[in-house]
C-alpha cells in the first residue's frame, strides 16, 4: 500500500506501524466518573466496519508523524490522510 | 452411504455411478429450532454436534456463500494444543481429542495426521517461557516435550545450524500436532450433520435480525424470513458486520492473514516447524506443498488478499531458517480474514438478546478449534451453560481484567 | 552425443553457437537462442516428465511459462532447481537437465502402476478410505502416499546464490512485451514518460517472434527488434527482459523477478546474485500479458508430442524445430490453420488438419477434414498415430509424432484478478476477458484483454498508452501504426470430445479428467471452488492457466447453466512460481535481522567474552577467565566481585529519551504510573510504564538534568515500543503540551559501575572539581560532570543490583576508552567486567522484575507494586489495572523462592504447587519466572508468580518441572534476597 | 578545556574511518561530523527555521537538506531539524545552538547517536534503487528522506541526484548497515557491468 503522506506525500506503507481505530484519540478522562466503564469502550469495543475506516498509523521508519488515515477496509483504498496531532488539536485536546 | 475401501472398489468396477451428493441442497424451512449463521468449521461442526451428541433436531445452517469458503478453506491446516493459560489449553487439548477420533466419528478421511509440531526456541528467555508452556500443557493432560538442539538436528537436520541469526536452542515439541486437510474437514462434518437431518443452505445470505422484546425471533435473510428458536453466529471474517445487524459492538478487529504454498516437492519436512524468532512457520501437505505463513499484515481489512512486505518478511523467515528452500518457488498466496479479539482468544457465549449466541474472535486460531468449538457452542445452544473447556471464553471478560493474552501484548488485536 | 534431428531452417537462433548440454545423463547440442525446450525437441526427445498423481508419460505442451508438463531439474548439487518449465530456459553452454518424479527412469516408472489403478483413485477417493484402523494413517497410508508425493526435490543443501532486492518508480509499466506492450511503449517513450517495459521472455516481442506476418512489409520479429532498438535508446525508458511481474498489489505496486544469471553458464556469474526482486510502484499499469492456447481433450490427449498448435507454431518458427517430421492440427479455428501453414512452408509433413467446423478452408497445401475430431492418440512414449471421427462417420487412423491442438485462446487476466478483478466471458472469443474492479492505475491492452489480431493489439496498446498517461497529465499521441494483420479466428468453441472411453485429460499435471469433474458435479461439488478443492484442478504448478475453462465448460454442461452463470477462473498471486530466495533477497543468514553492536563490544570480543543477543543487541553474557571451564564459574565470579569490590557493565542498550520542553515534568505524569511532577532538577526516579490496559509494559529511570529536560531510560527490549507509545502520547492524546522527543539510545555509551568500592573507582574517572561523595551526590542523583581530563558525561546514582553503584554515560566515540579507563582504574580494587547472565543474578538476588516478569501479562499489582500507581492523576492505564482480577489482593504476587536443597537447580517455568496437592492443572498456583543460582545466598533462588504469594512468606511449596521430570520444594520468601532495607545503595 | 585522556574510535572499532570502492562507487565513512538534533517548541517553528536557514544559507522546508559553508542541515520531521557541522565543533554545536535559539528550541547532542556514509559514483542510482524505496527521479539534489535500508532505519540525503548521497544509520547499527551497502554495491555494479556487455 501507498499512504499520501500530507507532508511528505506517496510512501510505502512498510514505513509505517498500524495501530487501530482512530478513536483511539478519544481517550475519556481518567479521574471522571464512569471512567472505568469508559475505558473500556474506549480501549475494547470497536466498530470495526467494512467500508470506511479512521485509523491510526505511525510513520516509524520516516518523521515520526501519527497520521489519520481514512481507508476503505474493503477495497483498501486510501481517501483521506491526516496528521494525527492536527486533528487532535481540532478536537479540542485537553488545554 | 458410508465410505470405505470396499465401496471405492464397487463403484470403480461399476462405473462410479452410485456416488450420491455428499450433502443436500435443500429448500430452507420456515421455522427451525436452531438456526446456525455461518457454513464454515465452526458452523458445520456445531450442527453436527447438536445433532449426533446433543439429539437436537430441526437445525439449519445458512451458508451467504459455498460451505467451506471462509477460514476452514484458507488457513495452514495444523492442529495442535500447545498452549499456555488456563483459559485456553483445556479446550484446545478437548479440540486436539477431537481431532483424534474425528475421522472415525464422520466417516469420512479428514487426513488427521499427527507428525508433530516443535516450537524452535533461540534465547534462554524464550526457552523459560516454552517450559512453563509445556509445563502448562502436560498439567492439562496434553502432551509436550523440551528438545535438545541435538534433537531438533534429528528431527529436522536442514534447519540452519551453522550460520544463523538467531541458532536453534532447542524446541518445544509436541507430536500429536500435525496437520488435517482442511477442506474435508468442512466437508466431513457436513456430510454428517446432513445425514443427521441438519438442512444446510447455501447461497443464503442473513441480513438482519428479528428481535422482539429482547428475544431473537428468526433471521432475515436473501432466501425470505427463516424463524427461528435461538440462533448461533459462527462467521469468522464477518462477525462485526453480523453482530451489527443485532446492535452489538464487539471488542474484535477484522485482518487479513496470509497463507503460502510452494510448488509441489519430494517430502523433505516431517511435521510442523514454527520460528517464532522469524515469524514462519512451515508444513508439507501431503501433495508435497510447503504450506507456510507469517504474521498478519497488520492494518484492519476484508479483503482476503496482502500486500508484498509480509510476504517478503515471510520468505526471510524461512531462507533464515531453512536456506535449503531458495530455489524452491512459491506457488500462490492468498489472504483469510481473521476476526482478531482484544487479547487474541475467542468467544463462545451467550449474548445479552435471548437465544442468541455468539461464537467468533477466533484471532488466527479457529481452524485447529474447529471440533471443540463446534462441540462447546453446541454444548451451549443446547444447554444454555458453557461448556467445561469453554467457560473463560466470555464476552464480558474485559471489564473484570480476566483477558486470556497468550503473548501478553495487550488490547492491539494486530500484535496477538 | 545426438544429432538435432528435428532442427528446421530459420529462426531466431543462432546455430553458429552451438551449445553443449544434458539431459538426464545424454549429451546434446542447441543454439543460441534456444530453449531447453526447444533444444529437446530439436534433438527428438518428446518425452519430458511425469504426471503427478497417475505418473503418466508426458511430453511439452507449450513454449511458456504455463507448462504443465515437461518439469525438470536443472543444475546439480546444491544449485540443483526443480520444477523447471523447460520451455523458458535458456539454453547455455554446459546446462545439465534431469527429469523429475520419476524412478528409476522416466521411461521406465515404477509408480506408473497408480495409473493402472487408476479406475479406483479418482477425484477425492482418498476420503472415503485409509480411516480405519486408526493409528493406520500415521503409520502406512499416509507414509505411502507421501512416499509418491511432490514433483522435483531439493538439493537439501544451502542455497549458495545471492538474491537482490530493489524498488521502482515509473509513470507507466508496462507488463509483456508482444505487439501491444511494444506499441505501448513506444507512445508512452516517445511522450517523456517515466516508463517500464517488463516481459518474462528473454527476447522482447511476444508472438511477434513466434508468427510469419508482416507488419509495415517487414517481418513481424524485424519489426519488434527495431521497436526495441528505438525504446533502447530512450533515456526514460526502462527495458526488463527476462523479468516476471507476478503480482499487482495495492495502490500500483507490483511485485517483479528478474533472472540477472540464471541464463549464464556458471563461470559467468560470479559476483553476480542469481535474480532480483524487484517491488515497482506504477502510477499507471498497462496489461500486454498476451493470451494462453487452451487444450481440446479427448481420449489419450495426454500423449507426449501432443501440444498446443501455438506453440507448435513458435517451435517452427522462432525456435527452427518441430516435435516430429509428420504433424497433425486439430482445431476449432483458423489460428490453427496457421500453425499447419508455417509447418508446410518449413517443410514439415502435415498429415491432417481436423477442425469439427464444417465452413472452413485450407489456407496452405495441406489435408483438411472439416467437422472431424480427434477421437483417440496411440504411442505410450512418444505420439504414434491419432484416430479421427470423420465427417462422414467412418474412423481414420493418422500417423504423426506430433499433434497441434488448438482450442482457442485464453487472454491473461491473471494479473487483473490479484485483487478485485473478477473476469467476465466474452462470447466471440468463447474466454474470459478481464472484468471487475482492476488494480488501482491498471488497464488492459492486447490479447489479454481479447483484442486478438496482430493489429487490434498494437491499436489497443497505443491507446492504452495514452488513456494511462491522460489520467496522469501526460499528453501523448498515439504513433501511426504499422499495418498488421486484422483476420478474426472464427473460433467455434469446442471443449472436449465427447467420444472414447479412455481418459480425457484437462488437468494434465494434476491429473484431473473430464470424468474427474463430471463425478464432482454428481456428488455435489459444483461451485467453481469446491470443483477446485475436490478434485484438485487448477492446483498445479500452472495455477490453472491451461485447465481451468476446460474444468469449467464440463461443469457449465453438467449443469446446463452456461460457463458465464457456472463461474468464472480467478487467479492468485504469483503469476508465475517465485524463488524463496528471490523474496527474501539480502536478508538471509547472519544477515537476516541487523544486529547492533554496543560501545564496548570491540573490546568486550578482545577479553574472550561470551555474547548473546537481546533485541538485535550482541550483549557480552560473561567474560570468562584462565581455568574456568564453566558458565558457571564465571558468572559465580562476576556476581560475588560486584557484591564485594566493584564490576562493570555495559547498559548502553538501555533505549534513552530525551525528553525536553515546559511541559515535559506533566508529560513524564501521564506516561508514568508514579508521579513525575515534582520531581526535583539533578534527580533520578524509577518509573513503572503501564499499557492502557493496566498491565506493565516497562520500566526505568528518569533523571531530571534542568527544569524541562529530562533523560528516560527504558529496558533494551521495549526501547521502541515505548518511544511509540510516548510519540503517541505527545502527538495523538496531548499535542497541546509543549515537549520534545528524540532518542539518544547510540549516541552515549553508558557503564553500571556497581559495588562497594564503585565510588572509589569513579572517584579516580570523574574530574575533581565534581564532588561524588556520598552527601555531595547521594542514591538516586544524576548530574552532568566532565571525567578524563573534561570529556563532557553524565553521571546517575542508581542501582540494578542493590549495591552502592553508578552509572556512567560518555558519548559513544568514547566508549571504548571509558571501559579501559574505568577497568583500569578499578585494577586496584579487584573490578571485573560482568555480562548480562551476572546483571540477571545481580537482579533476581535483589528482586527487581525484568522481561520474564514484565511480560504483557502482568499488573502492578501482581508486581508488587500496586501502590506505585497513583491515584491522585490520570494517567496511562491507571483506570484499567483496578479492574478486578488486575487488582485482586488475593492475585498472583511476585515473590522470591529458594531451594530447600541448595544441590538441585530451579526451573524457571516450573508450575507452584502447595506442598501436598497433586499436580494438575486445578491445583496450579504460579509459576516461576526467573531462576538462577545466587552465589551470595549460596543456593538456588528464583522469583515467580504465586496465588498470594505475598501473605505466604516462609511456606514451603512445590516447584514441578513435570516436562522435565524434576519436582523440587522451595520455600517463599521476599523476593529481595539482598539488604531488603536498601542500606548497602545509600551508603 | 583541560586535554581528554581518552581515544575516539570509530563505529567499526577503529580510529581511521571505514571505506571500500567497487566498479564505480565509493563508500565512505564520516566520522568526521558533528550532528545536533533541533526540535522547535511550540510556536516557534518559524523563528527557528530561519534560524537555521540563515546558518546554512538556504531554504529548510519539508525534507530539504542543505549544505552551507560551515553547517548543514536537514529536515527529519516536524519542527524537527538534525543540525550538522564540522568535527572541530564537536564537544560545542549543541551547546552553541543552544545558545542561539534559547528556549526557542529543545536541542539534543547526536554526535555519536548516528554515523554517516558517503556514496559517490556514477552507478549509484543502481545501488540506491537496490536499497531502499524512494522514487529517485524526485529525489534531487538537496533533498532528504528517512527510510528503512534492511530493515535498519536510515536517513538518505542527496548530495548531487545520481552521483552523491549520505546515509545515516544508528551508530550500533554501522556494522550490519556497512554489510548492507557494501553487498549492494559489488552487486549492483557488477550487474551494471553485466549489462553492458
Amino acid at each position: 500500500m501507498l499512504i499520501n503522506h500530507p507532508l511528505l506525500g506517496p510512501r510505502d506503507a512498510q514505513e509505517f506501524t498500524y495501530l487501530g481505530d482512530a478513536s483511539l484519540l478519544n481517550r475519556p478522562d481518567g479521574m471522571a466518573g464512569g471512567a472505568a466503564q469508559a475505558f473500556h469502550d474506549y480501549l475494547y469495543l470497536r466498530d470495526n466496519p467494512t467500508g470506511e475506516h479512521r485509523e491510526l498509523w505511525y510513520h516509524e521508519q520516516g518523521d515520526r508523524s501519527w497520521l489519520i488515515v481514512t481507508r476503505n477496509v474493503s477495497t483498501h483504498e486510501i481517501l483521506k490522510v491526516e496528521l494525527a496531532s492536527d486533528v487532535a488539536l481540532s478536537q479540542g485536546a485537553k488545554p | 452411504m458410508k465410505y470405505s475401501a470396499a465401496r471405492i472398489l464397487w463403484e470403480g468396477l461399476t462405473g462410479h455411478k452410485g456416488w450420491k451428493p455428499v450433502w443436500r441442497d435443500p429448500a430452507p424451512r420456515p421455522h427451525y429450532d436452531i438456526v446456525i449463521i455461518g457454513g464454515g468449521g465452526h458452523g458445520l461442526a456445531t450442527a453436527h454436534y447438536l445433532a449426533k451428541v446433543y439429539g437436537q433436531r430441526k437445525i439449519a445452517v445458512l451458508e451467504k456463500g459455498w460451505i467451506g469458503g471462509g477460514n476452514v478453506g484458507r488457513n495452514t491446516t495444523i492442529i495442535r494444543s500447545n498452549y499456555l493459560l488456563d483459559g485456553n489449553e483445556p479446550f484446545y487439548e478437548f479440540s486436539l481429542k477431537l481431532w483424534e477420533g474425528l475421522e472415525q466419528d464422520l466417516n469420512y478421511n479428514a487426513m488427521v495426521s499427527q507428525r508433530g509440531i516443535m516450537n524452535l526456541i533461540h534465547s534462554d528467555a524464550q526457552r523459560d517461557a516454552f517450559r512453563r508452556r509445556g509445563n502448562a500443557m502436560i498439567l492439562n493432560g496434553a502432551d509436550a516435550e523440551l528438545l535438545t538442539t541435538e534433537q531438533v538436528r534429528n528431527e529436522a537436520p536442514f534447519l540452519n545450524f551453522e550460520n544463523a541469526r538467531f541458532p536453534i536452542k532447542g524446541a518445544l515439541m509436541q507430536r500429536r500436532g500435525g496437520t488435517v486437510r482442511h477442506d474435508a474437514v468442512a466437508w466431513g462434518f457436513a456430510r454428517s450433520a446432513d445425514s443427521h437431518g441438519v438442512d444446510i443452505i447455501q447461497n443464503c445470505e442473513v441480513t438482519g435480525f428479528k428481535i422482539e422484546n429482547g428475544r431473537v425471533k428468526g433471521v432475515e435473510t436473501s432466501r425470505g424470513f427463516i424463524g427461528a428458536g435461538k440462533v448461533g453466529v459462527a462467521v469468522a471474517g464477518n462477525s462485526s458486520k453480523v453482530m451489527a445487524m443485532a446492535g452489538m459492538r464487539l471488542p474484535i478487529e477484522s485482518h487479513v492473514l496470509q497463507a503460502f504454498v510452494s510448488e509441489g516437492l519430494k517430502p523433505i519436512i516431517p511435521g510442523v516447524i514454527t520460528f517464532g524468532a522469524g515469524h514462519f512457520y512451515v508444513s508439507q501437505s501431503d501433495k508435497g506443498g510447503l504450506v507456510f505463513g507469517g504474521d498478519i499484515d497488520g492494518y484492519n481489512s476484508y479483503a482476503q488478499r496482502g500486500n508484498s512486505p509480509v510476504v517478503e518478511d515471510v520468505a526471510e523467515g524461512g531462507m533464515a531458517l531453512m536456506p535449503i528452500i531458495g530455489r524452491a518457488r512459491l506457488l500462490r498466496m492468498w489472504g483469510g480474514i481473521m476476526d482478531m479479539s482484544m487479547d487474541g482468544s475467542p468467544f463462545i457465549d451467550r449474548t445479552h438478546i435471548e437465544g442468541l449466541y455468539f461464537n467468533g474472535g477466533w484471532s488466527y486460531g479457529g481452524f485447529k478449534a474447529t471440533p471443540a468449538s463446534g462441540h462447546a457452542f453446541a454444548h451451549l445452544l443446547a444447554t444454555d451453560t458453557p461448556h467445561d473447556t469453554a467457560k473463560a471464553y466470555r464476552l464480558d471478560r474485559f471489564q473484570s481484567g480476566a483477558m486470556i493474552d497468550e503473548k501478553g501484548a495487550g488490547a492491539q488485536p494486530n500484535l496477538h | 552425443m545426438s544429432e538435432q534431428t528435428n532442427r528446421l531452417s530459420g529462426g531466431l537462433i543462432d546455430t553458429s553457437k552451438s551449445l553443449q548440454f544434458t539431459f538426464d545423463g545424454r549429451s546434446f547440442t542447441g543454439a543460441q537462442g534456444d530453449t531447453l525446450a526447444s533444444a529437446l525437441l530439436a534433438n527428438g526427445i518428446r518425452l519430458m516428465g511425469r504426471s503427478f498423481k497417475y505418473h503418466r508419460p508426458r511430453g511439452l505442451i507449450s513454449a511458456g511459462s504455463e507448462e504443465p508438463n515437461a518439469l525438470m531439474e536443472i543444475g546439480t548439487g546444491a544449485y540443483r532447481e526443480p520444477n523447471t518449465r523447460a520451455t523458458v530456459v535458456e539454453l547455455f553452454d554446459g546446462l545439465t537437465a534431469n527429469s523429475q518424479n520419476a524412478w528409476p527412469s522416466l521411461k521406465f516408472d515404477a509408480l506408473g502402476v497408480n495409473d493402472l489403478a487408476s479406475n479406483f483413485l479418482t477425484a477425492g477417493f482418498y476420503y472415503k478410505t485409509f480411516m480405519w484402523p486408526r493409528a493406520f494413517w500415521e503409520k502406512l497410508y499416509e507414509p505411502v502416499i507421501r512416499r509418491s508425493a511432490g514433483l522435483g526435490s531439493l538439493s537439501m543443501q544451502a542455497d549458495p546464490d545471492s538474491y537482490d532486492k530493489g524498488f521502482l518508480h515509473c509513470d507507466l509499466l508496462i507488463i509483456g512485451a508482444g505487439p501491444a506492450g511494444l506499441m505501448a511503449a513506444l507512445t508512452a517513450g516517445r511522450a517523456g514518460a517515466k516508463v517500464i517495459l517488463a516481459d518474462e521472455d528473454f527476447l522482447f516481442g511476444g508472438r511477434l517472434n513466434a508468427e510469419v506476418e508482416e507488419l509495415d512489409g517487414q517481418s513481424s520479429a524485424d519489426w519488434a527488434a527495431r521497436a526495441v532498438a528505438e525504446l533502447r535508446s530512450l533515456p526514460n525508458v526502462r527495458l526488463m527482459p527476462r523479468s516476471t511481474v507476478y503480482g499487482a498489489f495495492d495502490h500500483g505496486i507490483f511485485g517483479a523477478v528478474e533472472r540477472v544469471t540464471d541464463h549464464l553458464p556458471a563461470t559467468a556469474k560470479a559476483g553476480l546474485p542469481r535474480q532480483t526482486l524487484w517491488r515497482i510502484t506504477a502510477r499507471q499499469s498497462l496489461l500486454c500479458a498476451g493470451a494462453t492456447e487452451r487444450m481440446i481433450a479427448f481420449a489419450n490427449n495426454d500423449r507426449p508430442g501432443v501440444m498446443l498448435a501455438g506453440a507448435m507454431r513458435a517451435y517452427a518458427n522462432r525456435w527452427a524445430t518441430t516435435a516430429g517430421k509428420r504433424v497433425a492440427v486439430f482445431t476449432n479455428n483458423d489460428d490453427g490453420h496457421r500453425t499447419a501453414r508455417d509447418l508446410v512452408a518449413k517443410g514439415v509433413q502435415v498429415v491432417a488438419v481436423i477442425d469439427p467446423r464444417e465452413n472452413v478452408r485450407a489456407i496452405a497445401e495441406y489435408p483438411l477434414f472439416k467437422g472431424a475430431q480427434v477421437v483417440g492418440a496411440k504411442g505410450r512414449l512418444g505420439l504414434k498415430s491419432i484416430s479421427t471421427r470423420l465427417s462422414d462417420g467412418s474412423l481414420k487412423s493418422f500417423e504423426c509424432e506430433a499433434l497441434g491442438v488448438s482450442g482457442g485462446w485464453n487472454p491473461n487476466v491473471s494479473l487483473t484478478c490479484h485483487q478485485r478483478g473478477r473476469p467476465t466471458w466474452h462470447d466471440d472469443i468463447a474466454a474470459f476477458v478481464p472484468g471487475g474492479t482492476l488494480p488501482v492505475g491498471m488497464s488492459v491492452a492486447g490479447a489479454a484483454n481479447g483484442d486478438m489480431t496482430t493489429h487490434s493489439a498494437l491499436q489497443s496498446g497505443a491507446e492504452g498508452a495514452v488513456a494511462a498517461l491522460l489520467a496522469l497529465g501526460i499528453s501523448a499521441t498515439a504513433p501511426e501504426l504499422p499495418r498488421a494483420d486484422d483476420t478474426s479466428i472464427n473460433l467455434q468453441p469446442f471443449w472436449y470430445v465427447a467420444e472414447g472411453k479412455s481418459r480425457k485429460w484437462i488437468d494434465f499435471q494434476n491429473d484431473v479428467t473430464v470424468k474427474d469433474v463430471k463425478l464432482a458435479h454428481q456428488e455435489g461439488f459444483r461451485s467453481v471452488e469446491h470443483l477446485k478443492r475436490y478434485t484438485t484442478l487448477g492446483m498445479a504448478t500452472d495455477q490453472g492457466k491451461n485447465s481451468n475453462l476446460g474444468g469449467l465448460a464440463v461443469m457449465a454442461e453438467m449443469t446446463g447453466q452456461a460457463i458465464s452463470q457456472t463461474g468464472t477462473t480467478m487467479f492468485r498471486p504469483p503469476y508465475t512460481p517465485v524463488a524463496m530466495g528471490a523474496l527474501a533477497g539480502r536478508s538471509v543468514g547472519k544477515e537476516f535481522k541487523p544486529t547492533r553492536l554496543t560501545p564496548s563490544h570491540h573490546w568486550a570480543e578482545r577479553q574472550g567474552a561470551v555474547f548473546v543477543e537481546v533485541g538485535q543487541w550482541m550483549r557480552a553474557q560473561w567474560f570468562p577467565q584462565a581455568g574456568e571451564t564453566h558458565w558457571r564459574q564465571s558468572v559465580d565470579r562476576e556476581v560475588l566481585a560486584v557484591r564485594k569490590s566493584v564490576g562493570v557493565c555495559d547498559v548502553s542498550t538501555l533505549g534513552k529519551v530525551d525528553v525536553q520542553g515546559p511541559d515535559a515534568a506533566e508529560f513524564l505524569n501521564l506516561i508514568y504510573a508514579n508521579g513525575f511532577a515534582k520531581l526535583a532538577v539533578g534527580k533520578t526516579r524509577y518509573g513503572l510504564m503501564l499499557r492502557e490496559d493496566g498491565i506493565a509494559m516497562d520500566d526505568g529511570t528518569a533523571a531530571r538534568l534542568a527544569e524541562d529536560h529530562f533523560v528516560v531510560t527504558t529496558t533494551t527490549a521495549k526501547a521502541g515500543q515505548v518511544y511509540r507509545q510516548m510519540e503517541f502520547v505527545r502527538q495523538c492524546l496531548r499535542p497541546d503540551l509543549d515537549v520534545q522527543l528524540i532518542s539518544t539510545t547510540d549516541a552515549w555509551a553508558q557503564y553500571a559501575v556497581a559495588g562497594p568500592t564503585s565510588r572509589l573507582l569513579l572517584q579516580k574517572i570523574v574530574d575533581p572539581e565534581f564532588d561524588i561523595s556520598n552527601g555531595g551526590f547521594p542514591f538516586m542523583s544524576c548530574a552532568e560532570i566532565t571525567v578524563c581530563g573534561g570529556l563532557r558525561a553524565r553521571l546517575f546514582r542508581i542501582s540494578f543490583s542493590g549495591e552502592l553503584a553508578y552509572e556512567i554515560a560518555v558519548p559513544t566515540r568514547y566508549g571504548e576508552a571509558m571501559i579501559e579507563a574505568l577497568m583500569a582504574a578499578g585494577e586496584e580494587f579487584g573490578a571485573v567486567p560482568y555480562g548480562t547472565e551476572a546483571l540477571s543474578v545481580l537482579r533476581i538476588e535483589k528482586g527487581h522484575p525484568a522481561g520474564n516478569e514484565l511480560n504483557g501479562q502482568t499488573s502492578p499489582a501482581m508486581l508488587g507494586m500496586g501502590r506505585m500507581v497513583s491515584t491522585k492523576k490520570d494517567s496511562i492505564g491507571a483506570v484499567l489495572t483496578r479492574r478486578e482480577v488486575l487488582s485482586d489482593p488475593d492475585g498472583l504476587r511476585l515473590v522470591g523462592f529458594e531451594a530447600l536443597d541448595a544441590e538441585k537447580p530451579l526451573c524457571a517455568g516450573s508450575h507452584l504447587f502447595a506442598k501436598d496437592a497433586i499436580e494438575t492443572a486445578a491445583q496450579d498456583q504460579g509459576w516461576l519466572t526467573s531462576a538462577a543460582y545466587s552465589p551470595h545466598m549460596g543456593k538456588p533462588i528464583a522469583l515467580g508468580f504465586l496465588k498470594r504469594g505475598d501473605q505466604r512468606l516462609g511456606e514451603v511449596i512445590k516447584a514441578a518441572n513435570p516436562l522435565e521430570g524434576s519436582t523440587v520444594q522451595v520455600r517463599v520468601v521476599s523476593p529481595h534476597f539482598v539488604d531488603p532495607e536498601g542500606g548497602r545503595l545509600r551508603v | 578545556m583541560s586535554e581528554i585522556r581518552l581515544t575516539q574510535i570509530t563505529a567499526f572499532g577503529r580510529v581511521e574511518a571505514q571505506t571500500a570502492s567497487f566498479g564505480d562507487v565509493t563508500l565512505t565513512e564520516r566520522p568526521d561530523l558533528a550532528i545536533a538534533s533541533v526540535a522547535a517548541r511550540h510556536g516557534q517553528e518559524s523563528t527557528v527555521r530561519s534560524t537555521l536557514e540563515q546558518m546554512v544559507g538556504g531554504a529548510l522546508e519539508v525534507s530539504s537538506f542543505r549544505e552551507g559553508n560551515r553547517f548543514s542541515a536537514f529536515w527529519t520531521g516536524p519542527s524537527q531539524w538534525f543540525v550538522m557541522a564540522d568535527h572541530d565543533d564537536y564537544e560545542t554545536l549543541a551547546a552553541s545552538l543552544k545558545e542561539t535559539l534559547s528556549r526557542a528550541a529543545s536541542i539534543t547532542e547526536q554526535n555519536d547517536g548516528w554515523v554517516g556514509f558517503d556514496m559517490d559514483g556514477t552507478d549509484c542510482d543502481a545501488v540506491l534503487e537496490r536499497l531502499c524505496n524512494i522514487d529517485l527521479s524526485g529525489f534531487t539534489s538537496g533533498r532528504a528522506q528517512r527510510t528503512v535500508i534492511e530493515h535498519v532505519s536510515c536517513f538518505v540525503l542527496c548530495r548531487k541526484q545520481g552521483c552523491a548521497y549520505r546515509i545515516f544509520c544508528g551508530r550500533s547499527y554501522a556494522l550490519s548497515l556497512w554489510h548492507a551497502l557494501a553487498t549492494t554495491v559489488a552487486s549492483a555494479t557488477a550487474v551494471a557491468k553485466l549489462a553492458t556487455h
